[in-house]
């Protein structure tokens, strides 16, 4: 496949910690504002909302008073390997820039839903209705991200627009666009999230805070023996959340 | 019976011809006809000339700026251009006229002028002035300087773009020719 | 020649060949494609410069600051302000709706007078005539039911108030309220706040204190300052309630107890402290021991509320053992607690000297009003609104005749929304100056719309559970949308032509005063310093007063760290005597997360989607109780259900947690909304009106927090 | 001459067929309910997809089962063809008509199907103009679209044959010359069908992070590629069979031999068989190896009843091995009733299969913390799916009427 395992120079990656997360959705409604998601009347039906960030809430399966419960937020996971990357038809999708954000361009995509298929993480949204704002709320879209109609893919980008934004300032100030110091370029979820439970940089550049948190031993990642090599880290202390991160047999060990 | 019989008598030669016929037509229709259809042309609400400001000593940059932020903000503002022209001449040049029209129209009530953007990208394209600082402008864009009068908009009826908008393959083949990466997200959003 | 058939198919032939050869079916298929990306009814991104801009948010009750971002001068998004202390970039769901709550469709966008039940637009000017006429005729008859008493806006509805001879001035239920009263029974003076950057050992009492209580961005702030990415945490958190709520979630303990027993789980952490030698030099120590002593063991407390007794004495140690314990009383749902519960808590933070400590409660000067004759803050939260209300629908308290209801839904937001309802009618003459149509607006006789945050000058002045002072300017970062107007200049206005003069033509007169008058107080300007830092020892930044208007402009905040010395201050032993805990069969526990807006608010549209199915689906309500529980009452996953209390009934749909303590059934606040618009209307039931609005033993004020249900 | 009459001489040479009122009368009911396809086709492409009851989890639903399972039952064209026209098995000349008239339905029907299921239709084109070579699905776009070509071509020859057709010079010899180069065409339907009929296989089987459908492979290839290519000839000669049979029941008259059909489902027969075989294999590499790998067991595959293990037992055992024993046992075969009930679950297997790939791939929730969803189709898709349907049967009707589709029928009715 054309994506299998690239390797860019800078990797940009997403640490999230799971014992830090309240759950206020916070994050989720800055994800829809950045990103031009029309409020939806009945979002209730989860099934048809656009919810790049997602929250889910989980559970150990124990009873009262033993139950405990974690957050956990699910943005796209950039994977290094991405499924979803060589089903698309029509290129609309690809891990081709440095930095390994997995494109999406609307323009481009038929909406055939071949990637909604191959993501085991439920990242990918369809539009399947044209968005409505109510009157007047459309004066506060932003130039960050295009419009989409309705027919097509869509997901979360690591708000790629923040990262142009941060090399165009970092040119006209004459620092160099391709090394960017830590905190440059931040995500609207991480921006905004109150208890700080997320970490944004280059994976692979150790004078940023994420180079040290995903090579943490509270680190893991979602169904990483899936072999899609996300780029997306979760942090958590508890281990029954770190056995839901992936599939384990009863007699593994997380 | 006889029909066809008719039919054969002159027919092929005949059939020959008005293909011909419907062919050329086609061709005539299709690249003259069709053009004028699909394209609709409008002026600029102000006969800007960009010519008269050139010779002033003025470079682009000194209206088409950049913000701090690096952002490029494109055409300037009816404030910006008040500062030169805040009042009427009072003139009864062509010129004048036109700097009069600006002043009343626009300036006075503080309205933003519709300019006409030749050249505006799709919403889905952040094209970065800032990484194209290295070139003369007129690489890509028509050499106004030059102009007195904006040369008209062609604006496409069925897809709402200017006809001048830069197509994906041009940005491709110069990214190409400069080892620049096409990736999708260079240039999309 | 008539042109033949085989001619004619010549003809079409020629010309479909011939089109192959033209732009036109190539151009055709592309520009067809390429107008899919450009549809007409699909909205366009704006260009023009983005730039950013400051203020603070009115409509979040945690009075974060705000950083607003501009698409050629037009709000598109509003950030927490990283400069902020109250945000430090961080925003709640509700700060962050500022923007698109501009354009909510429910936005009053007139003034509007109710004639013959319906609303029909009006200028301002009729608004005001009609509205001194009826002040005028009320005479000191005017009340004023305010969402926001902080600030001040606030202080000059309260000197407006005053000025007519009224001290009818209510605030809508919170945190804040039981606190005030409850620090006043035990003879405190000042407001009382919560320490917890510099705190190491937390238990939180109920206290919602990550969501709807306090400032709850601070709050999480703090927590993330003392849980750093990847490093050990240096601070412990425990959480009593009967939910493990998002609070609960992160916090290293949850220990389940029933609202109404928090304050008997408190005494009975005293017992502990006490055993281990806890004291405190307030005047009935000997009276607070020996009730503890006598009505507070582990196995009496244990047998109340459930707790194991070595839990109880764990907590105990962990605070007695911690540097800087801090204990936060309040209610699991931002609301209904009684004064006698927050004294119970307090006692704690007595009990360990932890009064006017780094990492301790504090109590806080009020700020100087810049309105003479208006009350404090505190004098106003303290008034218990829900059984004045009560009292007035009883007819055991005369209505009054004017009613202004600013920033404020009482008609949704308070319990027992029945008998709310029935006194509000009472009064002749109500004035809503809701932004919002609201439950509240519906049923008043005028609306004076009040513009929205961006639209407004306005101030955010020392939120309730803020350990130092501070005030954020609000001002207008847009013109007023609508025809709307700030109510405090209406008022001001409204004011000086009834020849009652307040003081200022303008709020942002007032703001300036105010501005001024700080600058020669003993504050300083967040910037580099944070409060908290200062308290923990840290040195005091020296700041420019003369500039201080100008750093409230810049979105900075004023702060203040100073602590009111107390003088007689006790443990209100008496009142803690004299309290009852309730038992109930079955018990609500709120929880209202701040997605869920606030009663003012409504359901902000683009919260929606935070909401999870299990709080609402297909339009109903969902109720969360354990296994335990729902076995009793012959529940399972998605059964429907009726909880009634004594306002009414709520109808639901049972949701199996096991994050619910037994005998307790989670409710989710916040829906139910009648008025508003399709984003609020037909979501779920509205389950204060089915709290019961009981009387606390021994302060007499109303509570609701816990209170007992029935399923049928 | 009535026009009644006259409709009589469109007939093919030497038949009867049922009067034109009773005729009108049939496509009207197939013209009712392809009417309210059409509408709900409107609605769907002015509304958008969302009038459908597909959603976030289940992006692919009855279309996409619905497409695989007629391009898989349709396969009779392209095998039929092979083994006629290739290996020339002659006796197939009298049931490769219906074949190949079966394959373009269900091929075209797919086409129109795919054309409501993608977001954006008018971008439909893209597939060709910026195809990725990687993508499973863009084997199968341009695949389905040549061979479409070629079952036109196919079927071309067929209508030109029709009697009244026929006189004209030009479509007499059009047609003849077609038969005279049917070889090449079946050849590279073959090939093509071959591929595409892989490639939806593969579609599911590349799917690496989707347990339940990922499978290893050959070269590039999934197992299901094979699988999928086995599965579809083992069905589409049973479902010609099938549509034979149910032409004859309507009309009353007998269309082709039993012979002819007996030996179509020994055919397809034999190829379930081997499908089977494989088909076992790959189950069992999928339960010791595949899932394990994911740290999934066999049983975590299944959920309540709709996902339940009967289904899988239902299409492994029930449609898989009594099929091959009726249709492989030629005493069995020989019995009308074995051998139809036989082609029914044959064909009702494949339809399972379809269906699971397509579905329970997807409703299996791979994240731990996930939950199985369900879905249901809602009025727009069965309106839709029922207006291919209907549209499938006018195109047979008209066929039937009016070209000389079954050699034997003249000499089986007299």
């Amino acid at each position: 496949m054309s994506a299998a395992h690239q390797e860019f120079a800078t990797k940009w990656g997403l640490v999230i910690d799971i014992d830090k997360c309240t759950g206020c959705g916070a994050c989720m409604v800055a994800c829809q504002t950045e990103n031009n998601i029309a409020p939806e009347k009945d979002a209730s039906n989860k099934l048809r909302t656009l919810t790049w960030m997602n929250v889910y809430e989980l559970k150990n399966g124990k009873e009262f008073p033993q139950a405990e419960v974690a957050f956990l937020p699910r943005p796209c996971m950039q994977c290094g390997n991405p499924s979803c990357v060589p089903v698309c038809p029509v290129v609309a999708t690809d891990k081709n820039e440095d930095g390994g954000i997995v494109s999406q361009i609307y323009p481009r995509c038929i909406g055939c839903r071949y990637c909604m298929a191959a993501c085991p993480y439920h990242s990918r949204y369809f539009g399947w209705f044209d968005p409505v704002w109510p009157e007047g709320m459309e004066k506060t879209i932003t130039p960050f991200t295009s419009t989409r109609p309705r027919g097509v893919v869509e997901k979360c980008h690591f708000c790629h627009h923040r990262w142009n934004q941060a090399k165009d300032a970092a040119r006209i100030a004459g620092t160099d666009p391709n090394n960017l110091p830590d905190g440059a370029y931040t995500p609207a979820c991480v921006e905004v999230c109150p208890t700080g439970a997320m970490a944004f940089g280059d994976l692979k550049n150790p004078k940023h805070k994420v180079y040290e948190l995903s090579r943490s031993k509270y680190a893991f990642r979602l169904l990483e023996r899936l072999n899609t090599d996300p780029q997306v880290y979760y942090m958590t202390k508890r281990d029954w959340v770190r056995r839901q991160g992936d599939n384990y047999l009863p007699n593994e060990k997380a | 019976m006889e029909e066809r019989q008719s039919n054969k008598a002159g027919g092929v030669g005949g059939v020959v011809l008005l293909f011909l016929v419907g062919f050329v037509g086609a061709l005539v229709v299709g690249w003259w006809v069709f053009p004028q259809v699909l394209f609709s042309q409008k002026t600029q609400p102000i006969r800007f000339s960009h010519k008269v400001h050139a010779e002033q000593g003025l470079d682009c940059e000194s209206c088409h700026t950049f913000a701090k932020t690096g952002q490029f903000l494109g055409l300037p503002s009816t404030a910006s251009c008040a500062e030169c022209h805040p009042d009427e001449t009072g003139g009864t040049t062509d010129d004048e006229k036109e700097i009069d029209k600006f002043v009343t129209q626009y300036a006075k009530p503080g309205i933003e002028v519709p300019w006409l953007v030749y050249q505006y990208q799709p919403d889905n394209v952040f094209f970065s002035h800032a990484a194209h600082t290295g070139f003369e402008c007129t690489t890509c864009h028509p050499d106004v300087a030059n102009m007195d009068s904006p040369p008209p908009y062609h604006e496409n009826r069925l897809s709402g773009y200017s006809k001048q908008t830069m197509k994906m393959w041009e940005c491709e083949r110069c990214h190409a020719s400069m080892g620049t990466s096409n990736a999708c997200y260079v240039c999309h959003k | 020649m008539g042109l033949d058939r085989r001619a004619f198919i010549g003809l079409v032939a020629g010309g479909a060949v011939g089109t192959l050869f033209t732009p036109i079916p190539w151009k055709l298929a592309d520009d067809a494609a390429i107008w899919t990306q450009n549809w007409p009814w699909i909205p366009r991104v704006p260009r023009g410069e983005v730039t950013f801009a400051t203020t603070a948010s009115k409509l979040c009750p945690s009075g974060t600051g705000l950083k607003v971002a501009l698409a050629g001068g037009k709000p598109i998004m509003a950030y927490g302000n990283p400069e902020h202390p109250l945000s430090q970039g961080g925003v709640s769901p509700i700060g962050a709706s500022e923007v698109y709550m501009l354009y909510s469709p429910s936005r009053v966008r007139t003034p509007m007078r109710k004639t013959g039940g319906k609303f029909e637009p009006i200028t301002w000017e009729q608004a005001q005539t009609e509205l001194m006429a009826k002040c005028k005729a009320a005479g000191n008859k005017v009340a004023c039911i305010s969402g926001d008493v902080g600030g001040t806006a606030g202080e000059a509805l309260s000197a407006f108030l005053a000025k007519v001879g009224s001290a009818a001035m209510y605030a809508m239920p919170g945190e804040a309220g039981p606190a005030a009263a409850g620090f006043k029974l035990m003879g405190g003076q000042g407001r009382v706040g919560f320490d917890i950057d510099n705190a190491d050992c937390v238990l939180i009492l109920g206290a919602d204190i990550f969501e709807g209580s306090g400032v709850s961005v601070r709050n999480r702030k703090a927590f993330c300052a003392s849980h750093p990415l990847g490093k050990e945490q240096s601070a412990k958190f425990a959480y009593a309630g009967p939910v493990r709520n998002h609070t609960g979630a992160v916090c290293d303990a949850w220990i389940p107890v029933a609202s109404a027993h928090l304050g008997a789980f408190a005494l009975g952490i005293a017992w502990h402290l006490l055993k281990a030698g806890a004291t405190s030099d307030a005047a009935d120590m000997a009276d607070f021991k020996k009730l503890v002593e006598s009505g507070y063991s582990p196995d009496k407390v244990s047998k109340l509320t459930g707790v194991d007794p070595e839990v109880l004495a764990g907590i105990a140690k962990n605070l007695a053992a911690a540097k800087a314990p801090l204990v936060i009383p309040g209610s699991e749902m931002g609301q209904g607690m009684g004064p006698g519960s927050f004294i119970a808590g307090m006692s704690l933070n007595l009990l360990m000297g932890r009064l006017n400590k780094p990492g301790g409660a504090v109590a806080l000067p009020e700020l100087p009003a810049v309105f003479p004759g208006a009350e404090t803050p505190s004098e106003i939260l303290a008034r218990d609104i829900v059984g004045y209300l009560k009292n007035v629908g009883e007819d055991k308290t005369a209505a009054p005749e004017v009613l202004f209801v600013y920033a404020a839904n009482p008609a949704y937001g308070l319990p027992e929304a029945a008998a709310m309802a029935k006194a509000l009618e009472k009064v002749p003459f109500k004035v809503s100056f809701a932004s919002f149509m609201d439950e509240t607006a519906a049923m008043c006789d005028l609306i004076l719309p009040n513009s929205l945050t961006l639209e407004r000058y306005d101030d955010v002045a020392t939120p309730y559970g803020s350990a130092f002072c501070s005030l954020t300017l609000v001002k207008p970062l847009i013109a007023p949308i609508f025809d709307t107007k700030t109510t405090a200049d209406f008022i001001l206005d409204t004011a000086k032509k009834m020849n009652l003069a307040l003081g200022h033509d303008s709020l942002e007169k007032a703001l300036k005063e105010k501005a001024a008058v700080l600058a020669k107080s003993d504050g300083f300007v967040a910037k580099d310093v944070m409060p908290w830092q200062v308290m923990a020892g840290k040195d005091k930044p020296a700041y420019d007063p003369a500039g201080l208007w100008k750093d409230l402009q810049a979105g900075l905040a004023w702060v203040k760290v100073g602590q009111v010395a107390q003088t007689g201050l006790s443990f209100a032993a008496k009142v803690l005597a004299a309290l009852k805990p309730a038992q109930a069969e079955l018990s609500l526990a709120g929880m209202a997360p701040q997605r869920a807006g606030t009663p003012a608010t409504g359901l902000p549209a683009q919260c929606l989607t935070a909401i999870p199915d299990t709080d609402l689906k297909d339009g109903a309500s969902i109720v969360r109780l354990n296994a335990a529980t729902a076995k009793k009452y012959g529940l399972s996953q998605g059964s429907s259900l009726t909880l009634s209390g004594a306002g009414g009934a709520c109808p639901a749909k049972a949701h199996i947690s096991e994050n619910v303590m037994t005998g307790v059934v989670a409710v989710p606040m916040g829906f139910g909304h009648t008025a508003f618009d399709a984003f609020s209307k037909g979501k779920g039931d509205n389950f204060l009106k089915i709290m019961t609005a009981s009387v606390e033993d021994g302060t007499g004020v109303t509570v609701w927090a816990g209170s007992e249900v029935k399923i049928a | 001459m009535s026009f009644i009459e006259a409709e009589k001489n469109w007939y093919p040479e030497g038949v009867t067929r049922c009067g034109l009122g009773k005729f009108l009368g049939w496509l009207t009911i197939l013209a009712a309910v392809l009417a309210f396809g059409v509408v709900a086709a409107l609605f769907i492409f002015i509304f958008g997809i969302g009038v459908t009851g597909m959603d976030n989890y289940f992006g692919f639903g009855l279309w996409i089962t619905f497409d695989l399972a007629v391009i898989a039952l349709g396969a009779g064209a392209f095998f039929t063809g092979l083994l006629r026209y290739i290996i020339r098995i002659d006796e197939l000349k009298d049931i490769i008509n219906l074949a190949v008239i079966i394959g373009f339905i269900c091929y075209s029907g797919a086409m129109l199907i795919l054309t409501m299921d993608i977001g954006q239709p008018v971008r439909a084109w893209f597939g060709y103009w910026h195809p990725n070579v990687h993508s499973m699905l863009t084997e199968v776009i341009f695949c389905i679209t040549c061979y479409l070509t070629v079952l036109i071509i196919e079927v071309v020859p067929l209508v030109f044959e029709q009697k009244q057709l026929n006189k004209i010079p030009l479509l007499h010899h059009i047609a003849h010359n077609f038969h005279v180069v049917m070889p090449l065409f079946a050849g590279l339907g073959a090939f093509l069908s071959t591929f595409h009929q892989g490639s939806l296989g593969g579609m599911y089987g590349v799917l690496f992070a989707r347990p339940y459908a990922f499978r290893e492979g050959f070269f590039i290839w999934p197992w299901t590629f094979f699988l999928f290519v086995l599965s579809a000839i083992a069905s589409g000669p049973c479902m010609t069979v099938l549509v034979c049979a149910l032409m004859e029941k309507m009309t009353g008259r007998q269309l082709t031999t039993y012979r002819v059909k007996s030996l179509m489902t020994k055919i397809g027969g034999t190829m379930l068989l081997i499908y089977g075989v494989f088909k076992y294999l790959d189950t069992w590499a999928w339960i010791t190896d595949i899932l394990p790998r994911a740290g999934l067991t066999f049983d975590q595959m299944f959920y309540g009843l709709i996902y339940g293990k009967w289904l899988m037992f239902l299409e492994l055992v029930v449609c898989i091995v009594i099929p091959v024993i009726f249709l492989l046992v030629p005493a069995l075969r020989r019995r009308p009733a074995f051998m139809y009930w036989a082609c029914i679950l044959n064909c009702l297997g494949i339809i399972i299969n379809r269906y699971v790939f397509t579905v329970q791939t997807i409703a299996f929730p791979v994240m731990p913390f996930d939950s199985w969803m369900t879905y249901a189709p809602n009025w727009a898709e069965w309106a839709t799916t029922c207006m291919i349907l209907a549209y499938g049967g006018i195109v047979m009707s008209l066929a039937y009427r009016y070209l000389p589709l079954f050699p034997q029928e003249v000499r089986l009715n007299k």
